[in-house]
This record gives C-alpha cells, structure tokens and sequence, in this order.
C-alpha cells in the first residue's frame, strides 16, 4: 500500500506514489524546520490527529493500515533527529498494529455485538483528546488577569499596622530554603555559607547607596574607620561580584585619579 | 454630603485600590455601622454606570467584583510592561483545560486524555499560579489526587462561574465536519460544574 | 476620539492599573508614536484637576506619578484589610529563602531557580510585608527589577545581618529528613518551558 503522502526531504514529496516537486501550501515542512516541528507534538495522539487532518480523512472510518504506515515514517524520523521519543509513541504503534491486525479478522459473532469496530477506542480518545486541545485553545484566548486584563490597584496609605501578620521563624525560612535547593538538585551550586551571604548583603547595600544615578568615589565604600579588615574585604568582594554581575560600573579617568562607581545605565 | 453617595465614594475607592476582586460582603465591612446588601448592590450598579463611559468597568466575577482596564485599552498597557506577561506553553495549557472542562481529575486521567505520560511541572505551574489545587483523594488504589481549578482562576479569566467557559467546538479545525453532531461533545459543558 | 483625549485616558488606565508608580519615561512607552513628555506633563496636569474632586488623587512620588485614595479614606479602607493567611503559603517561603540567600535577585532569576513561573501575589505579598525591595533594575534587556531583603526583615528575624542566616552546610545531617517533602512535584527543573 502506498502512502498517501510522504515527505522525502529537500522540497520533495510522493502524493499516492508519485513524486511531487511542489507542495501544497500547508503540507510543505522546510527540512530544517523538521525538527523543531516533530518536537512540537504534544504525544501520538497529537501526530495522529495531524496526520488525520492533513489527509483529510474521516475520523470515524480511519483506514488503519496507511495511518499506520504514516505514523509509525514519523516516529521514524523523530529517532533519526534524535528526538527523546517518550515511550508512548511506542506504545502507540503497536496499538495501532494490533487495530489493524483485529480489522483483518472476519467477524466472530457478529450478532454478539452488533458494532464493536476495533477502532472505536482510538476514535474516541482522538475526538476527546481533539476537543481538549480545542478547549486549551480557547482558554488561551481569553484575556487573563496579568497578560492582557488589568485590574486597578490605586495605592493607599496604610495609617496602622495591619494586625495579625503571620509569624514566621528563621527555622521555617530556612526549611524553605533547603526546599528549594533540594528540588533545584543544585545543592554544590547553592551552598552558601556565611561569608558569600555577607558578600549578598553587601552586594544590596551599595546598590542601595548607588540609588537615584548617585556617583561615590570608591574611598567612599572603605571610609569607616573602626571597621574591621574582614568587612572591608566583604565589601571589596561586593563589589568586584557586582562588577561581574554588570549591576555597577567603576570608572576612572587616567592612571591613579580618583575611582568612581555608580549603577550600570546610571 | 449626602450620605449614599458617600457610600458609593467608598465602594469606589475601596475597588479602585484593592488590586482584587471585593465581594458585597467584604464591602459591607468598609462601614462601621451595617449597610445591607441591598443597598450595597445598588450603589454598585451606579458605579458601573457612572463608569460606563470611562477607562475602566466594573466587572463581577467570580470572587467578587473588581475594576478592569477596558479590553480596548490592553494593547498600549501592555507595551509598558511586556516582561509581566506570563505565557504559558500548549502543554501546561491542554492540562488546564482538561481539568477546567473535566474535573475533578487525577493525573492518571489527563495523561489517559492527552496520551502521554505528564511532566509534573505543568500541574506545579498550575498550582503556582493557584490555578489548580487538589481537592481531594480518588478511593481507588494509590488514592491519587484530585484536581480542580480554583475561584482564582475564574477571577484571572473573568469567569463568575464554571458554567461561562466557552463551549468547545472544532469544527473549525478540521476533521469534525462530517461527524454527525450529536456524536461529538457528550457530556460537555452542562454538567461539568458539578 | 479626539487624540489628546485618547492619549489621556491610556495614562490614566495605566496608572489605575499599574500598582506602582510610573515616571514620565515609562509613560512615553505606553504609545507607538513619540509623545512629547512635555504633553505627557499636560496631560497629567488635567487628569489631576479632573479628579481632584473624586475619591482619589494623582500624586508624585519619589518614582514617579500614582494615584492613592484620598486621606478622608483611609480609615475605611483600612476595615476592609483582608483577614491575612495564617501562614505564607510555600510559594512565598521559597521566594523569600531566595530572595534573602541570592540577592540581589531578579524575577527571572528565582524563576530559574524554582522552576516555574512566578505567581506576582507572591513578591507582592513580601514587598506589602516590607520585607522585600526593589534596590533598582538590572541592565539587561526589558530592565528587569532587582529584589532584595530590607533592614525590616532583618529585624523580623533577629538578625543583626544577613551572615547570620543558617549556613546550610551546618545541618547537612538530617538534610533530607527534616524537610517537609512537597506534595506534588518531583524531579523539576530541567525542562522548565514544558
């Protein structure tokens, strides 16, 4: 059995066999659109809804054995392209195998069950699975608070402390704290220890001395006499991370004149 | 001043600054003495028309009723701040309409639906953005969770009730139009509120 | 529509909507076409002589132009201030964990970090609390905001300073017994965008 259409690359196709040099508009794939597009699919039932609807066949008299042929090319390719292909595309083909298997059986006891076509799950989870992504499309449509609907939030001024805020301990904080770097899997990544934490500190501190386009000289920072020597180095530290960050700049005009910083974009 | 319209005064600015959805009787607590909600929902409806002709209307949805900038205002709004727009892929989208339109589900259910097994990022997304929650345990073995969509998400989508999400229909996409109809969408919209 | 009418009624929409102050420069962004910020200026002048008989009024702040309700307000609305959560919800835990361990930190960033998308009642919440700032914007496309932790918090926590959060090296033992396991999602986030 032929295909109805197969893709064979470069701007080519076989329509019932025959090669094609031109495609149809909403056929054509560019070959290296191929790959993004396979990964497109959300699972087979996805592909098979394409394949159904680019064959334009009805969904209720599926011919098995060419859907079959089409899917199991596609699921071809998207190994070729090294796609990670989920086991349900699998799983899928042989389903698909075993429908078209069961089609070519004569009927057993017809009169048993008048009209049990082997196909009628397949159909079924299609029309549904179709009509949830419809639906998903149709949500999307809707305008969503903080996408495209806005709601009014005037501000006003707060004249007492609101009662009863929740309590939190540090404990909680940081049970939350190892939460997230747990799940993360990123825990070498995220130890930190105090001093990076003095470091974070610092970091926030001079962005806050640098608001409204201030310009500090670089003494500034390190004027405090009584400071300790480890603080001075934190917050020399701050600073040569916030340069790596790009968050501020440190200027200087000509060798051994004053060194400015200020914000980036200041 | 007259007394009603200082009520109206202040169900006005109370919606203009809460920066979500007020129901009548969160409103009835703006007054130190008690105001019915008779009255109350009478000041509301000449807000809203005192509104009518302006920048924004007041809509009821489902947790209340609140202030939205009007939809022909939405595109200049959104060129000030296009990085607060959060898009959500197809996936974490078929999964919010699976459980909208047939919850409460398990995930057992919507991976039956879509045909694969599902990434547990797109309910954790959902349930972020309290969207989604569960609701309860299905009694068959292994007691999965149940999932269905919150009130938030009807405010977030301007929704009083499950009842106005839009009936789905593909004929537009394709294949459906030789399917006789009455095949198509059993069990859909009517009874999904329940 | 007359034009300037129609350039005033998208700043006033913006600035009842956007839930912090706007500067004119953010202003000039809500237009396709260049505006003047002279006429911006104008145009700010009328709305706030238009509303200076109503129940707000457009000032200017330290960052820009907002409108706040009228003082004569404030002690209704602060009757209205929602019965707060007993607890913060996990989400908002974590983002103040990030917040307080990384910053200064982005929205993106502890998007990156948690896997999924930020729900903005989180920040906001903490910003509310006064336990969270924004210190300024990052000089990378769309100037995302900077978030930090303020001195507030600091003292909400008995903290003389950051140094003093628990070292997470300290407690290695009993790291993964001690954490009450998310409900929902394993294995997150490599494939965010799923």
């Amino acid at each position: 059995m032929t295909d109805i259409i197969s893709i064979i690359g470069n701007n080519e196709a076989k329509v019932y066999g025959e090669t094609l040099k031109t495609l149809p508009h909403d056929l054509y794939i560019p070959p290296d659109a191929l790959e993004i597009y396979l990964d497109s699919f959300q699972g087979p039932l996805d592909l098979l809804l394409y394949l159904i609807r680019k064959n334009n066949i009805d969904i209720l008299d599926i011919p098995m054995a060419m859907l079959t042929i089409q899917y199991m090319e596609y699921v071809e390719k998207m190994k070729q392209i090294k796609l990670e292909l989920a086991g349900d595309y699998l799983l899928m083909s042989a389903m698909l195998i075993e429908i078209k298997s069961r089609m070519l059986l004569p009927p057993v006891n017809a009169d048993e069950d008048e009209d049990l076509d082997p196909r009628a799950e397949l159909v079924q989870k299609l029309i549904e699975y179709e009509l949830m992504k419809a639906a998903a499309k149709d949500l999307d449509d809707i305008p969503q608070v903080g996408r495209d609907r806005l709601v009014a939030q005037g501000y006003f001024e707060k004249i007492v402390e609101p009662q009863s805020l929740p309590d939190v301990s540090i404990e909680e904080l940081f049970n939350a704290w190892k939460n997230v770097v747990k799940r993360a899997g990123q825990f070498e990544s995220h130890k930190i220890d105090r001093s990076e934490l003095s470091v974070r500190e610092h970091m926030s501190l001079i962005l806050k001395r640098l608001a409204n386009g201030e310009l500090l000289s670089f003494d500034a920072f390190f004027k405090e006499e009584k400071e300790p020597i480890p603080k001075l180095v934190v917050c020399f530290l701050a600073i040569l991370e916030l340069t790596k960050e790009r968050l501020i700049k440190i200027n200087q005009q000509e060798p051994c004149s004053p060194i400015y910083i200020q914000r980036s974009g200041d | 001043m007259e007394q009603s319209l200082k009520l109206k005064n202040i169900i006005e600015v109370a919606l203009l600054t809460s920066g979500r959805p007020l129901a009548i009787d969160e409103l009835q607590k703006l007054f130190e003495e008690r105001v019915e909600r008779s009255t109350i929902r009478m000041l509301l409806d000449e807000i809203k028309s005192e509104w009518s002709k302006k920048t924004m209307e007041l809509v009821l949805v489902a947790n209340g009723y609140r202030f939205e900038a009007k939809v022909a205002f939405s595109d200049s709004l959104m060129r000030l701040t296009p990085e607060r727009a959060i898009k959500y892929s197809r996936s974490v989208m078929e999964v919010l309409a699976i459980i909208a339109y047939r919850q409460p589900v398990t995930r057992g259910d919507i991976e039956k639906i879509r045909g694969v097994s599902l990434n547990p990022n797109a309910l954790r997304q959902l349930i972020e953005r309290e969207w989604v929650e569960i609701i309860g345990q299905k009694e068959v073995p292994g007691r999965p969770s149940l999932y269905a969509t919150t009130k938030y998400f009807l405010d977030d989508f301007g929704l009083k009730e499950l009842g106005e999400l839009p009936d789905i229909n593909i004929s537009k996409e394709g294949f459906s139009n030789d399917i006789d109809t009455p095949k198509l969408p059993e069990n859909l919209p009517e009874d999904i509120n329940d």
